[in-house]
């Protein structure tokens, strides 16, 4: 077992491997690579960036939970011609794939957004509707199959890239809306986004948030995680990025088996800054164990 | 360079009522830490997942050692304070930027409420010119023997009266009327808005460290904000405490709320 | 503050105090009275039951997740009639309420439930409308307003006692839900049901559950669970019933101050067999604390 | 009446790679435990909540102890494994119905696999007839010594062949065709099933003692369950494992999958 394949393909990018970041808790990488070497990653998910800046919610942003956390930051970002500038060079410098997540508060800031970034030097296009931060927009579009077949398709028009398109787990059927973004085009499908939640201190006897309410991701949601790839998988035919709580090897695994072709680690990286590292690690670590040369050979195996 | 290592635990004591002084074996990140920065203390309990964030009270360069003043408020800082000496501890730092000192700022003041006190200590071993220190504490006190080492004069204020005049660090700037070329301030909010004010009025400058419930400590997840002026802008923006402060200059914050 | 009020009035129904059982964690009673004094609970909520037995799910029913577990029992319970004959003449030897989650595979069973409780010496019905576990019926039910607001009103014209309807939290808008339920004449509002989750066997590569998928409970889903007491409080007028990871007596607080009238403790049982006691004197503790004479001025008692 | 308390560790050693032997003081509960009967071993650790069942594997009256041997399979066990003696655990017991010993029961069977032997050792100790003992492990044995001091006659299969024959308790069974009473046994269901048709065949009575997942251990929840036959009808049911059983009669249980 000297040559693992542990290379994937999604929507005919290659990754070197199934790890990425999840959006929103790696910066655009420049924090981490302190502590992790991004060469090792299979790509890099950049925070959500908007046609313009957004200031994002006010403070405090983030409780912790059992086992997680609520953030509500509303994804804060400098806009998206701010992000070509400065920080795709600092990626690129780097052996790893450059996904970027957007948002936007309609249909036409997504498209802006997607046309500026498809002239950019940047592998795939990870769109956000299932943001549960921001009021317009994003999670609105994340509810129905029929909208998020129409945005998509709209965004789509202006890929050059392939298309991600990112779920809200605060849903009654994931798996409708994840046939409602296959028929839209995307190439791929991502899941899942926070799920709502709150946290009220009751010394204050007020919300610990100054949003009232925000995203619970951590250690907790993977088994909803989990079971929303499971569902997914059995849907559509697109490749599947699976998230939500995951912390190591075995995690990702579990998200493999459930039917995702890659993985993304979010939270974990801030109880853990070396999380990702520890999960490629891990899942090589498996591969050995039960003699798997090929990842592929993962994805979506399990007798039910 | 940040660095994300283990630190061995000299000391861990408590010092006041629910008050801790832990001296840490850090060797790693002595060299690099400085005053008004701050370590994050990640635990071992799997309940709770984020790492805490405390200050960085003193620096021993020959010894290697970090100490940390903290309170014991909840969960994460019970776990810690229950750290024995030679156990170790995750931490990663040092973390933020840390107070500015120019080669002289001539005369100091410092003003620290609460567990805003400890942050100030190593601040004021390196200021040069006079410092002058305004303390304030609930009822029990602590580390001032400590800060009368290194400062000129140091003023206490407790709530009760215990120690100190009874009631807070603005009466007692009020009262004594320091003059200086900038105050440092840590403490809550309310606190350092109101030591702006005071300063303000007195055209001092400030440098304030400010407090925010925080998740990865580097800047990377932006849920740590302090609302602060855009330069040569007629806008705000927020920046990130655990990166781009925890210390902003009174000036540059948005006082708004 | 010698003379604690803990008195919650639910749909006109008084209990002592507003510590209840989660339906299906606590039996009828009988095993837990082992370790707890029945007459200190305001109410006993009973296992779901159905209008004949049902055998339920196959085995493994049970994965433990980060701080919670799945379940898959599937309502396995032995029919009203057998449950009438055993069970509430146990209870009613003990000075606290008696409420009975009934469950159903259709509009008729459930009414047909409740019609054979509403002639038992029984104080409440809980309409559970929101088992993820049972593949006809139930959830089904759970998930569209209209459906909801029209088994809610046929299961009420045959009931003589209050009606409780519990909601399940797998769906996008839960205010929307709960106007279903109190529109078609509920009482009260019960919630949240477990969250659809997974958890899979990475090393047999296959689902822990036989049931493939199960419900979670547990601390894990407080945050999920506060959120949607709270969005419902917002929502309607008649009194909820929070529960969702209620551990302790912080965690019973939290719910009331985002609007529940009660509270009911499920999983927590199942680790701390006195959970529902220690939440109870936990409240009373809370009261003390904040001099607060009367429970009902906890109730929503939160600044925004 | 059931118990729940917390028993002192007199010890908890490695008996054998992974497996480990804990003695607990637990006078509340000698009294009243039955072989074949368990306990829910509560834990410490915050990031699993739920309780361990642990068998039953020797009850000392005089000296109020109860002696549990389990293997280190994950998390729980594993937590477990850390607990020195004279610290305290949570337990609640003795749960579940236990072996059924009738006053002589003539020649008794005793068929165990895995972490299925130890539960066999009290019910050998209590057994008054001749008793002779089938005993499977994968490599390492443990308890031999224990079971020869009770039994009259111990046979030992490994999978390895370390250590008694190489194979499994079924060629064990089918090579010394041992005649008995009652075959009491424990161990995975396959075991259980072979078990069950060898004295079927041979119409010798099986008490069968089952493992499955659980939550409450006291029958209040559901999740553990062995499919039965009803009595008198043509039609099966889903009975409680903890509460129930663990032991059922091998001719109640339906065999279907
Ligand atoms: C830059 C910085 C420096 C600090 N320096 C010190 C110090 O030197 N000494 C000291 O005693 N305290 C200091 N604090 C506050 C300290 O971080 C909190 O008291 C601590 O995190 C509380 O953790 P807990 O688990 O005990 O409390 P809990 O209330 O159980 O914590 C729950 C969550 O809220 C967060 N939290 C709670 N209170 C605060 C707070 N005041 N600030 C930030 N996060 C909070 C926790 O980190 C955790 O995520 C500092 C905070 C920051 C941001
Ligand atoms: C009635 C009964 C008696 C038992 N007696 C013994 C004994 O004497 N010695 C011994 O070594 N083991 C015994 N077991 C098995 C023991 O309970 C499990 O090995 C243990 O729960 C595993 O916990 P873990 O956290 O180490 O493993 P993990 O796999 O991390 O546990 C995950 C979850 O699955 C459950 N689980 C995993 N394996 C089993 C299993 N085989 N049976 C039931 N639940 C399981 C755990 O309780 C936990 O809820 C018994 C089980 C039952 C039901
Ligand atoms: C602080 C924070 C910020 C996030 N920002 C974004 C974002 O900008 N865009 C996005 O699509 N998801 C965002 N997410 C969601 C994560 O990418 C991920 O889907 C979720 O946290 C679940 O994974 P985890 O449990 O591993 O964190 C954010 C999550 C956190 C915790
Ligand atoms: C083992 C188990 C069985 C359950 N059975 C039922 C049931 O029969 N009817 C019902 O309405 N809810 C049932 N529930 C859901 C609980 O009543 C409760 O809504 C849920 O577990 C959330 O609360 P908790 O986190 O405190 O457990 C069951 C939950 C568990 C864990
Ligand atoms: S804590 Fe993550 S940006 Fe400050
Ligand atoms: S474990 Fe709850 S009924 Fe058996």
């Amino acid at each position: 077992m000297t040559n693992l394949k542990t290379k994937v393909n999604i929507a005919g990018v290659e990754l070197k491997n199934p790890v990425m970041t999840a959006s929103g808790t790696f910066g655009s990488g420049k924090e981490y690579s302190e502590f992790v070497d991004l060469n090792e990653l299979g790509a890099v998910v950049v925070k959500g960036v908007a046609n313009v800046p957004w200031k994002g919610n006010a403070s405090p942003r983030v409780a912790e939970t059992y086992g997680g956390m609520l953030n509500s930051v509303g994804l804060q970002n400098p806009g998206v011609h701010a992000f070509v500038k400065e920080d795709i060079l600092f990626l690129r410098k780097y052996d790893t794939k450059i996904i970027v997540n957007i948002a936007g508060r309609s249909v036409e800031d997504y498209c802006e957004v997607a046309e500026v970034l498809s002239n950019a030097d940047i592998d795939m296009i990870e769109l956000n509707i299932s943001c549960p931060n921001v009021k317009e927009g994003c999670v609105s579009f994340g509810v129905n199959p029929h909208t998020v077949e129409a945005v998509t398709k709209e965004v789509k028009k202006y890929c050059k890239q392939p298309l991600i398109v990112k779920l809200s787990p605060n849903v009654a059927d994931i798996a409708e809306i994840a046939k409602g973004a296959e028929a839209g085009g995307a190439d791929a499908i991502s899941l899942i986004n926070t799920l709502l939640g709150m946290v009220i201190d009751i010394h204050k006897r007020r919300p610990v948030l100054a949003n009232i309410m925000g995203g619970l991701s951590g250690p907790a949601i993977k088994p909803v995680a989990v079971r929303m790839v499971y569902q997914v998988a059995q849907a559509v035919k697109v490749p599947i990025i699976g998230m939500g709580g995951i912390s190591n090897g075995d995690d990702a695994i579990e998200f493999m088996l459930a039917g995702a072709s890659a993985v993304a680690v979010g939270t974990a990286n801030f109880f853990n800054p070396r999380a990702t590292i520890d999960v490629k690690e891990g899942i090589e670590n498996y591969m050995k164990k039960y003699g798997i040369s090929n990842i592929k050979d993962i994805v979506g195996n399990i007798t039910v | 360079m940040i660095k994300w290592f283990e630190g061995t635990v000299i000391e861990n004591i408590e010092i006041s009522p629910g008050i801790y002084k832990l001296i840490l074996s850090a060797q790693d990140i002595v060299g690099m830490a400085k005053s008004g920065q701050f370590v994050n203390v990640y635990n071992n309990s799997e309940k709770h997942l984020l790492p805490r964030p405390i200050s960085i009270c003193e620096i021993n360069k020959e010894k290697g050692t970090l100490t940390l003043v903290y309170s014991v408020v909840g969960r994460g800082t019970n776990i810690i304070s229950q750290i024995q000496p030679s156990e170790s501890i995750k931490l990663m730092g040092p973390l933020g930027n840390g107070f500015e000192i120019t080669e002289n700022h001539g005369e100091s003041i410092l003003v620290g409420g609460g567990v805003g006190v400890p942050p100030l200590l190593e601040l004021a071993k390196q200021l040069k010119g006079k410092t002058t220190v305004y303390l304030g504490f609930r009822t029990s006190t602590y580390l001032i023997e400590e800060f009368e080492k290194y400062c000129d004069k140091v003023y206490i204020s407790t709530e009760d009266g215990s120690r100190g005049i009874k009631g807070n660090v603005l009466d007692l700037l009020n009262d004594t009327l320091p003059k200086g070329k900038m105050v440092f301030s840590c403490g809550p909010k309310p606190m350092l808005r109101a030591v702006y004010n005071w300063a303000k009025d007195k055209s001092i400058p400030t440098q304030l460290s400010f407090e925010e419930r925080m998740a990865c400590g580097i800047g990377a997840c932006l849920v740590c904000t302090c609302k602060t002026q855009k330069e040569n802008e007629n806008d705000w923006e927020n920046r990130r405490v655990c990166k781009d402060g925890p210390v902003f200059l009174g000036d540059e914050v948005v006082w708004d709320d």
